[in-house]
């Protein structure tokens, strides 16, 4: 176990090494100016400006430099917040993306899991058809879609409610977190059920469920002690995917209820040429995608004996 | 029996769901902000975006510089009619060659600090300082030496500038400068202290413990992105004017319709910046909806570069017989409040006795096709061109850029079957196509940078680095040059009105719009000032009626 | 008249008679059992043979409550386990009888043991279920179990996962596991096919030790003619959902009456071969149950079909003290030589 | 049961087999054909089959039968909703001088509006309404609602101010719909003071300027002033306009193009460069296949949207240009590697298996046993992650034209459309509707003809 994981840290560090060196050279191939505003710099402060950030050093050199600077965990300041480095911005914004993520990811894993099994036990019933209905919808329609029909939704009901039961937007308390949650977790929550739902059959037609039944145990035990955790397995595999889509997917939600997540700042410092944040923000990503994976690895290995005693392939 | 017990359990799973979720709802229902709170004398407001840069040397931005008119002041500042007025000097002495400011005594920074005419001294320099590398450095031109002192030629100490005692402050001008007034309450020319600048090693203005006030408000909480917090400064000069207690900023975006709902649900007292198509829903809910211009002029801008088609004065004057501004603004644009433009110069702008529109009234271009294609084929004559080559119009993606550029080129094609090739782009790649002169006619637009015509006449001066599409005219340059240094204002009028007809004439631009904000503020909220110079909106002499 | 097998001094574990199971699916309905009729006794090993699909394992999945349903339907028929009715009983009273008075024995040890859960719990399951042990209890049981199945270290291996075991091991465990609770009768589907030879052995023996012990009535469904000589006290031959041949292991062995059940000989290879005989498959296929045959079902792959057997089922034709057969060549009026016919049947399939 | 039989001698013949009895009952299917079949089976795949064929043909076929014109802009017919009257004014394109009214004295409290009207007839090209002067106006604000207002705070939209002192007059063009207005007017004075507010109410008639309808083909050019007051019949628009007027269907049949252009090229390119890469890195084995699939790992690690976006950004788009090449190009360097693990783990599995050999022993070269017995049996998984890429590409390309991280201006796209019509939800749903339900529609077609052809192909999707 403990090679295993060994191994896979080291091959975690090359590839957020990769990701780096990908992010760099795309960011360089970038056309335009970072530094260029509204109001036109004289040649002199253009020269300050890039001197500030380093831009006045050969390409090479300043790869050089943003890797050992990356050694250090340090990006380097922001291009258009003069005054902020990029890590007080990750710092500070990603938690606020975390939050909404591990919630809208507790909310996906739950509802996939419970609507799966329900849909699995209901199976071509209503319950299962219904249900069925409400994941090809949720699979097929974009989010930003969800996004509009949710703060809307927020709207008709305090309106209805007469007070505010839910805020339209914003950060801050629990309430805030609610519908962006559920509307960012949704298309995976309906994933999730899909691949819950065909894996509780695949396990209901196992032979091992027959043997239970065979000898005498009941439906409950069956469904609690045999089928779900069996049936759980394929689920939580695609749990590492699932994170880096809910993650990095944030970005809609976050624009459309004004929550302060690193996915809204991506696109803005992208949209402004922010360079240090760009790269700072794609390797910070990269690096917590590979190791989410990782753990979701490991805690398949505890999940799936036939990992955790076995070898440890990879 | 099956059957049953599958039901039993699938309840359950409903009955587990439902609880989790109540348990939330539950937990979420204590929302905090309320919009207008006379009690605590507290309003709350949504930005648009986080502001970037609030050090007052390098800061640019509109949303920087609303906070900043909020926890500091100037020399002058403004009133609560938004005249200028006296700020941190008490009185003052404008002449052609400088400017003395007499101080107030016992002024005192946020943390008990004295506020004294060094402070300004440090902040100036500071501003032309190379390697703060400040945008705004031009602002500080008309001072003795400043110009070399940015390109590193001079040293900083060589700035016209002297604190002739604790409360004197000398300003000598290298030319005349008739605006420096209006200069003194931008937020570049604010004060900072230079004991405390130093102490936060490079991390001034990084966070709300990392500046002094010495405005009106102080910020005593800003969490970066997500909402910031301003309570009345209480050492403060002119405390007793100022009735509000606290701007509270919890919210944070840049989109109308989130702005809008936050109001409907009674979260905030203004939601600015709405745009025409979520105003429908304002409407149905009764809202007071107000307009401002916020000085934003935007134009088509021709690329005068000598390898482009669009240096051809006919074929510009083609344009401009097609282009209705009309049309465009009340068809395409549809936001109240937003004017059709035929100038450069915003509608507000007061000439020598009346308004600059009044005294100079702008030429409005007359739409006729037949003349419009009489002026092509004069054009495709001078240019010896058989037919047009596609004209490329560069855009950027924010403000209806997409939606302006397709109408362009509808236009164009069914009018003057010119082909147009749009290209779009994100805001700093349009900048940069523009400075290179990858273009031939741009979708541009300019704010003012300070309470003066010349922010927005010497724009298209041949040396202004601002002026993208390379216009040259001697007699252009000439007039700018009598509006820069002549204190006359009949004068620097009627030469702003030759800008205005040069602009027209030879078609340098096509005005397409005054941009007006439309907003909707809660009717209990009073005295919120609009600008469309420095920060905006301000709630310095806000008040709350009963 | 239904029923062949009798042997009324043993009491009867397990009766079936008529039982009919239908499918629907997409195709329409299959009609999986059409009519199966058999019983076996306590310390008796009844085995039914026939090729896959002939409905030998739905029959006993049938009575074991196994079945899905939908799509399947039992149409009719009863199952008595020691005189009690099994179908149409509730989970909840099936769940009382499977695992303690009837246990099942599958195909496949690889995947009839849940992946995720130790041995010795699953073990302890069934204890724990139907003998109300406790935990800790039921796992001591489990040990002893595993080592009556002559398990080595089953102290070790009931705290190990079923990928750690090998199929012998497995087949060990499973058998372990459907005996805990001494059942009155044992199914057995298919126990050995999944093993190589001489676990084989070893498990068969093993299977007819414990019920040398408990008096335990076998079924046993399998299609391998080697492992019927050597279980066997009486032999159902199935096909296309019906039994054709039932009788003595002898009858069926040495008497066989029915045409298919000769082909079925004839494929398996016996040591009295000669090494260049060659080993006969049975040409064509068994018909499509979606629309089964009105005539005989062996019809269309029988050498020596009748024009009768094209249009008429076949009725069960008693040929010894318990040996029936349905084949319309028994009948009085066929006038056949049966021996004479047997030889021609014996040439067709492997003489010639 | 057989009793009441009585078998004669005749029934004891030997039957005569007929030769179709020796033939199986099931016609031997091939793969695919056996494939095709259970798919013809699955009503829901099948259904799901027939919306895609539609969905190409309307995007595809339907512009070369019919003419669909999505880029000329009907400004008289802006953000329609669908089959609204087509009925329209025709009227004359002359600007109004307005009117002027010496003022009173300007001393005294002032006075509310007196005499509002409206001049002419009110149509969507321009209200005009003029007033009495009020004793002390400097100039006079208008207001627009939609609702009677209720109050001096409740007056609606903004429209403007006069510009003149004497002016009494004010036109209004501003987005006009053919909706009941209240115009409400108040004098200010030079102080700043609002006199009470006077309101009337107008129903404006659908117009069109002459200007507009010889430009549209609607009148000739000849008898213009004759045609001034009479009705012309507008264009028809079935699925309604967008904020430029531009026919919705014809955007949909344009956007269609775009989306399903990248939604299936995308997945076509990269699947193809996965089997290549996967289909080498798999045939040839041993170390080079685990350099290969490190380096696709490798990819596989990058953030997908990140570097979407990252691409858009740095590959760029030149004037003119539709970006729909970047969007593909960033699609396929970032999406081949899942295709290619899935390919080697089958090329892997498949190598291992007899018939391989077999072929092998019997000296079959290396391209002839990748191409006749490798790839055809790796086809039917590939096949069906083709199908479920689809979905998941028309979705990249909707969600980045909707953060305008997509394809350019003015090329439609459902995605970019979706972004259009979002900031006009709340006044005009269809913009942002139609154009979600057509990513909606096509997404759920693929996936349920992706799940039909997997349960068809009986294709294990487990890498």
């Amino acid at each position: 176990m403990t090679a295993f994981i060994l191994k896979r840290l080291l091959s975690g560090v090359i590839t957020i090494w990769f990701i780096a060196t990908a992010t760099f050279v795309g960011m360089h191939a970038v056309p335009g100016n970072p530094l260029l505003n509204a109001k036109a710099a004289s040649p002199e402060v253009q020269k300050n400006l890039q001197a500030r950030y380093g831009l006045d050093k050969p390409v090479t050199t300043q790869y050089v430099i943003f890797l050992n600077n990356m050694l250090h965990g340090e990006f380097g300041i922001s291009f258009t917040q003069k005054n902020r480095r990029v890590n007080d911005i990750i710092a500070e914004h990603f938690p606020v993306s975390a939050t909404l993520g591990v919630l809208a990811l507790v909310i996906a894993a739950a509802g996939g899991i419970i609507w799966g099994a329900v849909t699995a036990l209901y199976r071509d019933k209503w319950p299962d058809a219904t249900i069925m209905l409400f994941v090809v919808v949720a699979v097929s329609v974009p989010s930003f879609v969800f996004a509009m029909l949710g703060q809307l939704g927020i709207l008709k009901l305090n309106e209805l409610l007469g007070f505010s039961l839910l805020p339209v937007a914003g950060w801050g308390s629990f309430g805030h977190m609610l519908v962006p949650a559920l509307v960012l977790g949704l298309g995976t929550m309906a994933y999730l059920t899909r691949l819950m739902r065909s894996s509780m059959l695949e396990v209901t037609s196992a032979d091992f469920i027959r043997t239970a039944r065979a000898k005498g145990v009941s439906t409950l035990r069956i469904f609690f002690k045999h089928q779900l955790r069996n049936a759980i397995l394929p689920v939580v595999t695609v749990l590492g995917p699932a994170i880096a889509a809910i993650t990095t997917g944030g970005f809609v939600v976050e624009l459309v209820f004004a929550i302060p997540g690193l996915g809204r700042y991506f696109v803005q410092a992208v949209q402004q040429l922010d360079y240090t944040v760009i790269m700072g923000t794609t390797v910070f990503y990269g690096a917590f995608l590979v190791i989410m994976v990782l753990a979701v690895d490991i805690v398949y290995g505890f999940i799936d004996p036939r990992i955790r005693v076995g070898k440890s392939g990879g | 029996m099956y059957k049953k017990r599958s039901f039993r359990l699938c309840s359950m799973a409903q009955l587990g769901f439902l609880l989790i979720f109540s348990g939330l709802l539950l937990t979420a229902s204590q929302v905090s902000a309320v919009a207008l709170d006379r009690e605590a004398r507290r309003i709350t407001y949504a930005m648009s975006s986080e502001p970037p840069d609030l050090n007052t040397t390098t800061s640019t931005d509109q949303v920087s510089h609303m906070v900043l008119d909020h926890v500091m002041e100037g020399l002058l500042t403004y009133d609560s009619e938004n005249n200028l007025a006296p700020g941190v000097a008490e009185r003052w002495k404008l002449r052609e060659d400088g400017a003395t400011f007499w101080l107030r005594k016992g002024l005192r920074w946020s943390d008990g600090r004295p506020l004294l005419a060094k402070d300004f001294v440090f902040a100036w320099r500071k501003v032309l300082e190379p390697a703060t590398a400040s945008e705004y450095a031009f602002i500080l031109f008309p001072l003795v030496n400043a110009q070399a002192i940015n390109e590193g030629k001079l040293p900083i100490e060589a700035l016209g500038i002297k604190a002739v005692d604790d409360y004197t402050l000398e300003v000598r001008f290298a030319k005349p400068c008739p605006y420096f007034l209006g200069l003194t309450a931008f937020s570049t020319l604010f004060p900072i202290n230079e004991a405390f600048y130093n102490s936060r090693n490079g991390r001034y203005a990084a966070d709300a413990g990392d500046l002094l006030y010495n405005g009106p408000f102080k910020m005593t909480e800003w969490v970066h992105g997500a909402s910031l917090k301003m309570e009345k400064n209480p050492h403060y000069w002119n405390r007793e004017a100022i009735w509000l207690n606290e701007v509270d900023v919890p919210y944070i975006t840049d989109d109308g319709n989130a702005r809008l709902n936050l109001l409907r649900d009674n979260h905030i007292a203004l939601a600015n910046n709405l745009g025409e198509q979520v105003l429908g829903g304002a409407l149905q809910q009764r809202m007071q909806i107000k307009s401002f211009l916020d000085g934003g002029m935007f134009y088509l801008e021709f690329n005068h570069r000598p390898d482009r088609v669009t240096r051809n004065r006919n074929l510009r004057k083609a344009i401009q017989a097609v282009f209705s501004a009309e049309d465009y603004v009340y068809k395409v644009l549809g936001t109240p409040g937003t004017y059709p433009a035929y100038t450069l110069f915003p509608r507000w702008i007061k000439g020598e006795k009346q308004m600059f529109k009044r005294e100079h009234p702008p030429r409005k271009p007359e739409i006729n096709l037949e003349k419009a294609r009489a002026y092509l084929v004069a054009a495709k004559k001078e240019l010896g061109l058989e037919k047009f080559p596609p004209l490329s119009l560069l855009a950027d993606d924010g403000s209806g850029g997409n939606r302006t550029a397709e109408f362009m080129q509808t236009l164009l094609k069914q009018t003057l079957d010119l082909d147009v090739k749009v290209d779009v782009q994100i805001f700093k790649q349009r900048l940069a196509k523009m400075t290179t002169g990858d273009f031939d006619m741009v979708l541009s637009g300019w704010g003012p940078d300070y309470d003066d015509p010349l922010t927005y006449g010497d724009l298209f001066m041949s040396v202004n680095l601002n002026n993208r599409g390379r216009y040259s005219s001697d007699t252009y340059d000439h007039w700018v040059s009598v509006a820069q240094s002549t204190v006359d204002v009949k004068q620097r009028m009627q030469a702003f009105g030759k800008l205005q007809d040069i602009l027209f004439e030879d078609v340098v631009i096509i005005p397409m719009y005054e941009r007006g904000k439309v907003y909707v503020q809660h009717p209990k909220l009073k005295r919120v000032i609009r600008r469309a110079v420095g920060g905006d909106p301000n709630f310095n002499y806000a008040v709350i009626k009963e | 008249m239904n029923q062949p097998l009798r042997k009324t001094d043993r009491e009867k574990a397990l009766e079936v008679s008529n039982l009919h199971v239908e499918f629907d699916t997409y195709g329409g309905v299959v009609q999986a059992v059409r009519g199966v009729s058999f019983d076996v006794c306590r310390g008796e090993t009844l085995a039914i043979v026939g090729e896959s699909g002939c409905g030998k394992s739905v029959t006993m999945m049938s009575v074991m409550g196994l079945i899905p349903m939908p799509p399947g339907r039992i149409v009719a028929g009863t199952a008595k386990l020691n005189g009690r009715e099994m179908l149409g009983l509730s989970t909840a009273a099936l769940n009382k009888i499977r695992g303690a008075e009837i246990g099942m024995i599958f195909q496949d040890p690889m995947s009839a043991l849940n992946p995720t859960m130790k041995v010795g719990e699953q073990i302890a399951e069934t204890l724990m279920i139907h003998r109300g042990l406790s935990h800790r209890e039921g796992l001591r049981k489990a040990v002893e179990l595993l080592d009556r199945t002559k398990m080595p270290e089953a102290q070790k291996r009931t705290r190990q996962y079923p990928f750690e075991f090998s199929g012998g091991m497995l087949q060990r465990a499973v058998i372990a596991m459907s005996l805990a609770c001494n059942p009155s009768v044992l199914i057995a589907d298919e126990p050995t096919t999944a093993l190589d030879v001489t676990i084989q052995n070893q498990v068969l023996e093993l299977m007819r030790e414990i019920q040398r012990e408990e008096e335990m009535a076998i079924v046993l469904i399998t299609h391998d003619l080697g492992v019927v000589a050597r279980m066997a006290d009486k032999v159902a031959v199935m096909y296309a959902g019906q039994v054709v041949e039932s009788g003595e292991v002898d009858d069926i062995f040495y008497r066989s009456a029915h045409p298919y059940t000769l082909g079925l000989r004839s494929a398996m290879p016996s040591p009295e071969m000669h090494t260049d005989q060659k080993l006969s498959a049975i040409a064509g296929s068994p018909p499509d149950l979606f629309a089964p045959p009105a005539g005989c079902g062996y019809c269309s792959r029988c050498p020596d079909a009748r024009n009768i057997c094209e249009t008429q089922e076949a009725g069960l034709i008693q040929m010894g003290e318990n040996h029936y057969s349905r084949c319309w060549l028994q009948h009085a009026e066929a006038n056949v030589d049966i021996a004479e016919l047997y030889q021609h049947i014996h040439q067709l399939h492997g003489g010639g | 049961m057989m009793n009441a039989f009585r078998p004669t001698p005749q029934d004891f013949y030997p039957l005569i087999k007929q030769d179709e009895a020796d033939v199986v009952v099931r016609p031997s299917l091939s793969y695919w054909q056996n494939a095709w079949r259970r798919l013809k089976r699955n009503r829901r795949a099948l259904i799901s089959l027939y919306i895609v064929v539609f969905l190409l043909l309307f995007s595809f076929a339907a512009p070369q039968v019919f003419e669909f014109d999505s880029q000329s802009q009907d400004l008289t017919q802006l953000s329609k909703t669908p089959g609204l009257e087509r009925q329209s004014l025709v009227v004359d394109t002359a600007p109004w001088e307005g009117r002027f009214a010496a003022h009173p004295a300007t001393d005294g409290p002032l006075q509310a509006v007196t005499d509002l009207q409206v001049i002419d007839v009110a149509h969507t090209e321009a209200v005009r309404l003029a007033w009495a002067p009020v004793a002390g106006a400097s100039y006079y604000r208008v207001y627009r609602h939609i609702l009677r207002p209720s109050g001096d705070k409740d007056l609606g939209l903004p429209l403007g101010e006069t510009e003149y002192v004497d002016q009494v007059s004010f036109e209004d063009r501003l987005k006009l719909d053919t909706v009941k207005y209240y115009y409400s007017v108040q004098a200010v004075s030079k102080m700043g003071e609002v006199s009470p507010y006077t309101t009337v109410a107008v129903q404006p008639r659908h117009a069109i300027s002459v200007r507009d309808a010889v430009a549209r083909g609607l009148l000739e050019p000849e008898q213009l002033q004759q045609r001034i007051g009479t009705e012309v019949t507008l264009k028809r628009h079935l699925l309604g306009t967008d904020y430029l007027g531009r026919d919705m269907l014809a955007r949909l049949v344009y956007g269609g193009q775009t989306s399903l252009l990248i939604g299936i090229v995308a997945p076509l390119l990269f699947v193809a460069l996965g089997i290549v890469y996967g289909g080498l890195a798999g045939y040839l084995g041993g170390r080079i296949d685990e350099l290969m699939m490190r380096f696709a790992d490798f990819v596989i690690a990058l953030p997908f949207l990140l570097f979407m976006i990252l691409f858009r950004v740095a590959m760029g788009i030149g004037p003119g240009e539709s970006g729909i090449v970047p969007m593909l190009l960033a699609l396929v360097l970032l999406s081949w590697p899942a295709v290619a693990r899935l390919v080697r783990g089958q090329m892997l599995q498949i190598r291992e298996q007899p018939f391989v050999d077999a072929a092998r022993l019997m000296g079959a070269g290396s391209g002839y046993l990748i191409f006749r017995h490798m790839l055809p049996n790796v086809m039917g998984v590939v096949l069906v992650s083709l199908t479920f890429s689809i979905p998941s590409a028309i979705f990249t390309e909707a969600f980045l034209s909707f953060i305008g991280m997509g394809v350019a201006p003015p090329t439609p796209s459902w995605g970019s459309m979706c972004n259009d019509g979002v900031k006009s939800f709340m006044s005009h749903p269809h913009e942002l509707l139609f154009p979600a339900f057509m990513i909606s529609i096509t997404v759920l077609a693929f996936n349920l003809l992706g799940d039909g052809l997997r349960d068809a192909l009986d294709a294990r999707m487990k890498d």
